[in-house]
């Protein structure tokens, strides 16, 4: 019988080196692995590539991460935004690296990894600074971009439904970078706020199917904060 | 003292959303874009699209009907009109970038006759500025359209024969929303096509870099 | 009030000119969106340029418009498969030009048509006749072949359920090419089984959002034909 | 006479089924592929992915429960396993393509003793043949199990040096199956680690163009 399921982060954790690339889903706190990235803390990986699409705000998350020393280099669409203070800490010490990447590329080349795709020409970025250092062409009279996939040798993402086989549906603005995190990870860790049974996630209802997925992790963290600007 | 006002942030917002017809499909950038929204009447259908997966955006919720789970792309909560759907990530900037968005509103450093953009980052040297989708959304709604101030707050000149800062696209901009005007960009470059009441050509032109035209 | 519904086939026809790029969905004959098809043919259109997974089976649907003479050429990844004799008659009179394309790339093109990608290497096809004249590149010791991507003038697809925005969803697998087709088409027209009341399509469950979709109309056909083999 | 019987194709599906572990991502080709789904025992379980967006297929429906709308790639109705789900074509060979799947079990025409694989043109001048999916699975899944006859009808032989026909994938077959032996394909070549009861390595030489090792 299929179960993926592991008892504890700890467990979920197992494993990981020192200097992977790991992929982190979620989008402003929303769908965000929480759980798993703290997880890592403890776990005690350094060293590592951390794709996400900011890095991070405040002292959690992502941020925390980097506070600790524990990234190399961050590849993210936002470096500087409301709050991300720890990073820019670690940056002005010259501490990590940092890859600015359009958001809408981020995304792609992490598409891109999980679908085989090595390599992909874009307008996004033609003509600016993103392109500098890059390979570019003009096609049908715009320049564009040749971006790299993204893989990662950890993808991190959280679910608001899971089964055994690691069918994976998603709540509200949860979704967002969660499926195309899920498909580029050689080891993929999903945490989940519920527990299906095999099932009950109809056919036309996952939106990440098991084979991409392989642990889940049970944590019920509840609804994420409510922030109002 | 002038005998004109600028358009405050709210008359702004309004003065854009009175320009979207009904059917378009839009993405609001962050800042006076995203107010935009609160200007559309109700009964109007305009299929509002966030970055972050969301095709149909709402109003801002009831304080008692908050869902945590939806926010849209600057993070504030939102609601879902009735026929509104998600995506991933992936496709919903595949979304953008293939060009099926009617229009883009965004916010602006610069604009240059020629149609370019620069919004953000203000130097080369910025080492860890944010991008975010707007290179996205600069190359691939059908349309775009600048809200900024006319002039930064010191007086610099933001509407521009050429950027002076890092570009987030080329030759995107097909119209600028000011405090002081509204502005096509053109085959001949910046068409004025309104005007603070009191406003004159002469004064609008002295605070504008580009040579601007009548309409 | 935005309802993207027309009346009749004819009218969803409306404006197509000679020379088009039409994209058809549908695989196996599941999700084809067959009236569509044969509407295309009543409309009169020719010169077209056909993308479709096979030059059809039988003398209906692709077929049909092949064997009518409006097809300039047909890009598919199963020429020949049983019962596709309309189209080698037309082949064999050199009446058709045939572009053979892996059906993974296929799908891959169509969808980076949608996606706003214009190009992207992939190792498909490395190595074997379908690289000739092809730009190639070895990414990470393998030969990639870089494809272009598929935009259509028109895109055809059957929808299960949609409702007056354009919202689709699809039933089993009739979904196979229809997302990726509905996206990638300038003008997009969807057949569809049933009319859904908006609202009744969810924000989970609608898989083609009504932006890529510009008419709908309501072609109540029943189920594919059973075929046991 | 010899006295040794090749596998028929139901016991060639068998064997084949029986090397596939629980939990195993599968995708079957046309052909004796198909074949093996039956095969494979209802407990185990193995997840067949087909690439019009099926994940979870499971065997061939009762008659009175047939659904016209769900058929593999082979145009055969079929029924689906409990966790199973849809995807989009492109999503579909995307997870192909991505290297998701453990193992693709695919027909041949030739195997070379590289793993080059031909199994979609007999000629170069076949100028309407049917590729379908068979170059992306040969490329994408983790593992190739090839299946075929271990020559053709008329005794040419099918296991190379060198493959004479078009090539589907280069280097990617890791297992071949005939009807007379199970072989790897390894750094030094062709394997054989199964044989049909009573024939000798020699005969199998004799029936293999490139040379085949012991195990």
């Amino acid at each position: 019988m299929i179960d993926k399921f592991v008892r504890s982060v700890a467990e979920a954790m197992a494993g990981i080196k020192d200097g992977s690339t790991v992929l982190v889903a979620g989008f402003a706190q929303i769908g965000e692995p929480r759980a798993l990235i703290d997880g890592r803390i403890e776990q005690g990986a350094k060293d590592l590539t951390v794709v996400h699409n900011t890095a991070g705000r405040g002292r959690e998350g992502v941020a925390r991460l980097i506070g600790e020393g524990r990234v190399r280099k961050i590849v993210c669409s936002f470096a500087r935004s409301r709050g991300s203070v720890l990073f820019e800490e670690v940056y002005a010490r010259g501490e990590i690296e940092l890859e600015m990447v359009p958001q809408g590329t981020l995304a792609e080349r992490i598409r891109a990894g999980g679908a085989g795709i090595p390599a992909f020409f874009t307008p996004t970025g033609g003509g600016t600074l993103v392109a500098r250092g890059k390979e570019t062409r003009v096609i049908d009279g715009r320049e564009c971009v040749l971006e790299q996939a993204i893989r990662g040798d950890v993808a991190l993402v959280e679910a608001w439904r899971a089964d055994r086989w690691g069918n994976l549906v998603y709540r509200d603005a949860g979704r967002n970078f969660n499926p195309v995190v899920a498909a580029a990870g050689a080891l993929t860790i999903a945490q989940t706020q519920n527990i299906a049974e095999l099932g009950e996630l109809t056919p036309e209802m996952i939106v990440t199917p098991g084979i991409y997925v392989d642990r889940v992790v049970h944590v019920p963290s509840g609804d994420p904060p409510v922030v109002i600007s | 003292m002038p005998n004109w006002k600028p358009w405050a942030r709210e008359e702004l917002a309004a003065r854009v959303a009175q320009d979207i017809p009904e059917g378009w499909s839009v993405n609001l950038g962050i800042g006076i874009p995203t107010l935009v929204g609160n200007y559309v009447p109700p009964d109007r259908e305009v299929i509002v699209h966030s970055e972050n997966g969301i095709v149909g955006m709402g109003p801002a919720p009831r304080p008692e009907a908050l869902n945590p789970w939806l926010v849209n792309a600057s993070r504030q909560h939102v609601t879902l009109r009735t026929g509104a759907s998600y995506m991933n990530h992936a496709d919903s900037l595949g979304m953008v970038r293939g060009g099926h968005l009617d229009l883009c509103v965004l916010g602006g450093f610069q604009v240059a006759e020629n149609g370019d953009l620069a919004n953000w980052s203000r130097s080369e040297d910025d080492s860890a500025p944010a991008i975010g989708g707007a290179m996205d959304l600069a190359v691939g709604a059908k349309r775009i359209w600048v809200v900024m101030e006319h002039t930064t707050k010191s007086g610099e000149k933001r509407l521009l024969r050429r950027c002076t800062y890092p570009l987030t696209a080329t030759a995107c901009t097909k119209r600028v929303y000011t405090d002081l005007a509204v502005i096509e960009v053109t085959e001949k470059g910046f068409v004025v096509i309104d005007r603070v009441p009191g406003l004159s050509f002469d004064e609008l032109q002295a605070r504008t870099d580009a040579e601007v035209h009548g309409a």
